[in-house]
């Protein structure tokens, strides 16, 4: 089973002082992660909305027509 | 398997293998990352020559896989759009575009945080770094052609032949920029290729955030194209019902 | 393809070229634009970063190449777009005859108009730039292979890009990644030839991508040009 | 011999014409009408191959219009809306390079020009010409290029009385030369052949938009 490999959670951080370098590109990671899934996510929930206003207008839409001819 | 790759033509099958397949997917996504990211922060053996700063690999050549492998897709797709018409490929070469341009922006910048400590700017002109430029160039150029067009259907067939003569200039340039930086710049490459001398438990974590990377973009891929399924379908009655239900039940 | 479908292929090339030199001739504008832009923007390199010899020798080789480059691309506004707006274009479309040939032929009008100029005016901007003999004869040869390939990936942006209104930088967007090979041979030629050494195997690869051009563009360009008229 | 069966059509949202089925042969011609934006130019232009975002059939002498493309433009003759008239080059100049273009030796431009009344005009650059004049150079293309099918899109646009009158006759001509014509035009159309119609509103009405 491969070990720890800092001897304490400041090193970690520290990174062999590599620090500003190595978790610059992890936080990039997870913006990375967050742009891949969040946008359709959220533009899911527009479209539906979308889609359910123009169901209702196209019914109100065919309720005229029906009355109409 | 002609039966199978027929079906993933219609969308409305494609919609609902992309729902089946999310869960499974998520999962299998985050489990991946997570190990691999920690693994490789915390446990992976620091490189011989260049310390800690190793362990940006493990975000750098995946994402260097996933922006070529997003481009030869797309390339894939394009040749449906053009070939056989199937409007689904078109639907997934949208999808995929954002999500190479992000791995490609990935690249670049962990490229260059990769190589800050070695040679002392945060930009050289590496071989890979520099064709990797070009490719993200020749990705917004697909983007912002698309979005060019008011028409969907010529957005649709001038991406594809954009992104066909994209994949066949892709080799020539990468060749030809390998070519250029031997001629200017000798032995400034990135140093990767050179880190056979660490024990093998280094590459482990790269397995891990490797399939990790591929699961995250199906997400990606699976949920732009449902989104972009339900508009261009809008019309049917299967995508009425499924509005239905979903804003019935919020 | 039978002997006077050929005979008729080439008239119909021919008469492609004939239109166009007549063209250049009634608006000479869009010949000499292109060469007003390279000259004037390579004498602005001196004018910005100082006259003395050494720094122009070094940079002449990028800057001639970069500014025909730039010619070329700004050039090519004038290749489909008037046939686009009055409707030649979509009767070129219904031409019985392949449309391949006629992109072909209509790309090889343009180059003798925009691309011949530029080549023949490089050494005299070559030589106020510095640049050492033994390079000159190489910028030509460079040039002479390296525009023909210029202008045929740029038509095949310009046939994307026709249908859409005020669409001048999308184009250079679309195809000055693709130009960096050209780019990158091109002054290789150049250094190769002022530092004395051996430039043929460079020519050979700047051959190789002309004749990939040549072959395969037109197929672009034509697919392009149904897009745009569609 | 042109048939279409069960064309369909959508634009931006809007279902053009769905099941539209026609043929036509030699000597008949079909007027094309429509209240403006019912999609006349699109079933014009969707027959000559240049607007390709369609569903169904069409075929020209039996044969699906993919294979026959060469034969097919060699026989038909569109005019669009755009008189496809480079405005710095002379009419002859526009005329001569419109048949070799479609690799026909330039008959006598000189008597296509005359056909429509542009008798020494043939020097004339065209930026010079008024717009009812370019379109009658536009025009004497038909009678240059032998073609067994006519698409004419609006093609009395900005022509004057005698010019209309004239069209008229040579396209009834025409017709009865075993020329088959289709067209588009918004005024009463006097041809003494008879001249068959789709109507793309009527079809609309029928068949409702939302049905598939």
């Amino acid at each position: 089973m491969p070990e720890f490999q800092f001897d304490s959670f400041a090193a970690f951080l520290a990174m062999g002082d590599y620090a500003i370098y190595v978790w610059p590109v992890y936080i990039l990671f997870a913006l990375f992660f967050v742009t891949t899934v969040l946008p359709p996510i959220l533009g899911r929930r527009k479209i539906i909305r979308q889609l359910k206003a123009r169901l209702e207008r196209m019914e109100s839409n065919m309720a005229e027509q029906g009355e109409g001819n | 398997m002609w039966q199978w790759l027929y079906k993933l033509g219609s969308p409305r099958w494609f919609y609902e293998l992309g729902e089946r397949s999310l869960p499974w997917l998520w999962g299998a996504t985050v489990f991946l990352l997570a190990v691999g990211v920690v693994w490789g922060l915390a446990f992976a053996p620091p490189d011989y020559q260049m310390g800690d700063n190793y362990r940006i690999i493990y975000m750098h050549v995946p994402s260097a896989g996933l922006m070529k492998g997003c481009f030869y897709m797309m390339a894939i797709c394009s040749a449906a759009v053009l070939i056989w018409k199937i409007k689904m490929a078109d639907i997934v070469a949208k999808a995929i575009a954002p999500i190479g341009v992000m791995a490609t922006l990935l690249m670049l910048a962990s490229g260059s945080l990769w190589g800050i400590p070695t040679w002392g700017t945060w930009w050289i002109w590496d071989a890979r770094l520099t064709s990797s430029l070009l490719q993200f160039f020749i990705y917004m150029g697909i983007i912002v052609l698309r979005s060019a067009f008011d028409s969907q259907d010529s957005a649709a067939r001038a991406c594809a032949v954009l992104t066909l003569v994209g994949v066949v200039n892709i080799p020539i340039i990468e060749y030809s920029v390998e070519w250029w930086n031997t001629l200017h710049q000798g032995a400034s490459s990135l140093g990767m290729r050179d880190a056979s001398a660490n024990p093998p438990e280094i590459w482990i974590p790269a397995f891990f955030t490797g399939f990790g990377f591929i699961g995250l973009f199906f997400i990606g891929l699976i949920l732009r194209s449902q989104n972009e399924i339900l508009l261009r379908e809008r019309r049917t009655q299967w995508v009425r019902d499924l509005v239905a239900k979903e804003t019935a039940g919020a | 393809m039978t002997t006077e479908a050929t005979a008729g292929l080439a008239s119909v090339m021919g008469a492609t070229i004939r239109r166009e030199l007549l063209l250049a001739m009634r608006s000479p504008g869009d010949v000499i634009n292109p060469l007003m832009f390279f000259i004037i923007s390579v004498t602005l390199f001196p004018l910005g970063g100082g006259v003395e010899d050494a720094f122009l020798a070094t940079i002449a080789p990028g800057v001639i190449w970069v500014t025909a480059l730039l010619a070329v691309m700004l050039s090519l506004d004038s290749l489909y777009r008037a046939d686009y707006e009055d409707g030649n274009l979509e009767q070129l479309l219904m031409s019985p005859q392949p449309l391949y040939f006629l992109v072909l032929s209509k790309v090889f009008s343009h180059w003798l108009m925009a691309c011949l100029p530029i080549i023949v005016l490089a050494p005299v901007l070559a030589l106020m730039l510095k640049l050492p003999a033994a390079g000159i004869g190489a910028l030509v040869i460079s040039l002479a292979l390296g525009t023909p390939i210029l202008v045929l990936i740029g038509a095949i942006g310009m046939a994307l890009t026709v249908g859409l209104s005020r669409s001048g930088l999308l184009l250079a967007v679309l195809i000055l990644p693709l130009y960096v090979p050209v780019l990158i041979f091109g002054t290789g030629v150049v250094d190769a030839a002022i530092n004395e050494m051996a430039y043929a195997g460079l020519l050979a690869l700047m051959g190789a991508m002309l004749a990939l051009a040549i072959s395969l563009s037109p197929l672009a360009i034509v697919a392009a040009l149904r897009i745009s008229v569609n | 011999m042109l048939e279409a069966r069960d064309l369909y059509c959508e634009r931006d949202d809007r279902v053009l014409f769905q099941h539209l089925d026609f043929s036509l042969c030699a000597g008949q011609s079909i007027q094309v009408q429509g209240s403006n934006g019912s999609g006349k130019t699109t079933l014009l232009r969707i027959l000559c191959g240049l607007n390709r975002d369609y569903r169904g059939d069409i075929r020209w002498q039996g044969q699906p219009v993919e294979k026959a493309r060469a034969d097919f433009r060699a026989q038909v003759f569109y005019l669009g809306h755009a008189p496809a008239i480079n405005r710095s080059l002379s009419a002859a100049e526009n005329l001569r390079w419109f048949c070799a273009s479609r690799g026909v030796r330039a008959g006598k431009i000189r008597e296509a020009l005359a056909a429509f009344n542009l008798q020494g005009y043939d020097d004339v650059p065209c930026y010079m010409m008024s717009a009812g004049q370019q379109r009658r150079v536009s025009l004497a293309r038909m009678k240059l290029v032998p073609a067994a099918l006519w698409i004419l899109d609006e093609p009395f646009t900005a022509l004057d009385r005698k010019g209309v009158s004239e069209l008229e006759g040579m396209l009834s001509d025409f017709v009865r030369s075993e020329g088959s014509l289709l067209l588009t035009t918004h005024h009463p159309l006097k041809m003494d052949c008879d001249v068959g119609t789709i109507d793309l509103d009527a079809l609309i009405q029928e068949r409702g938009v939302y049905d598939h």
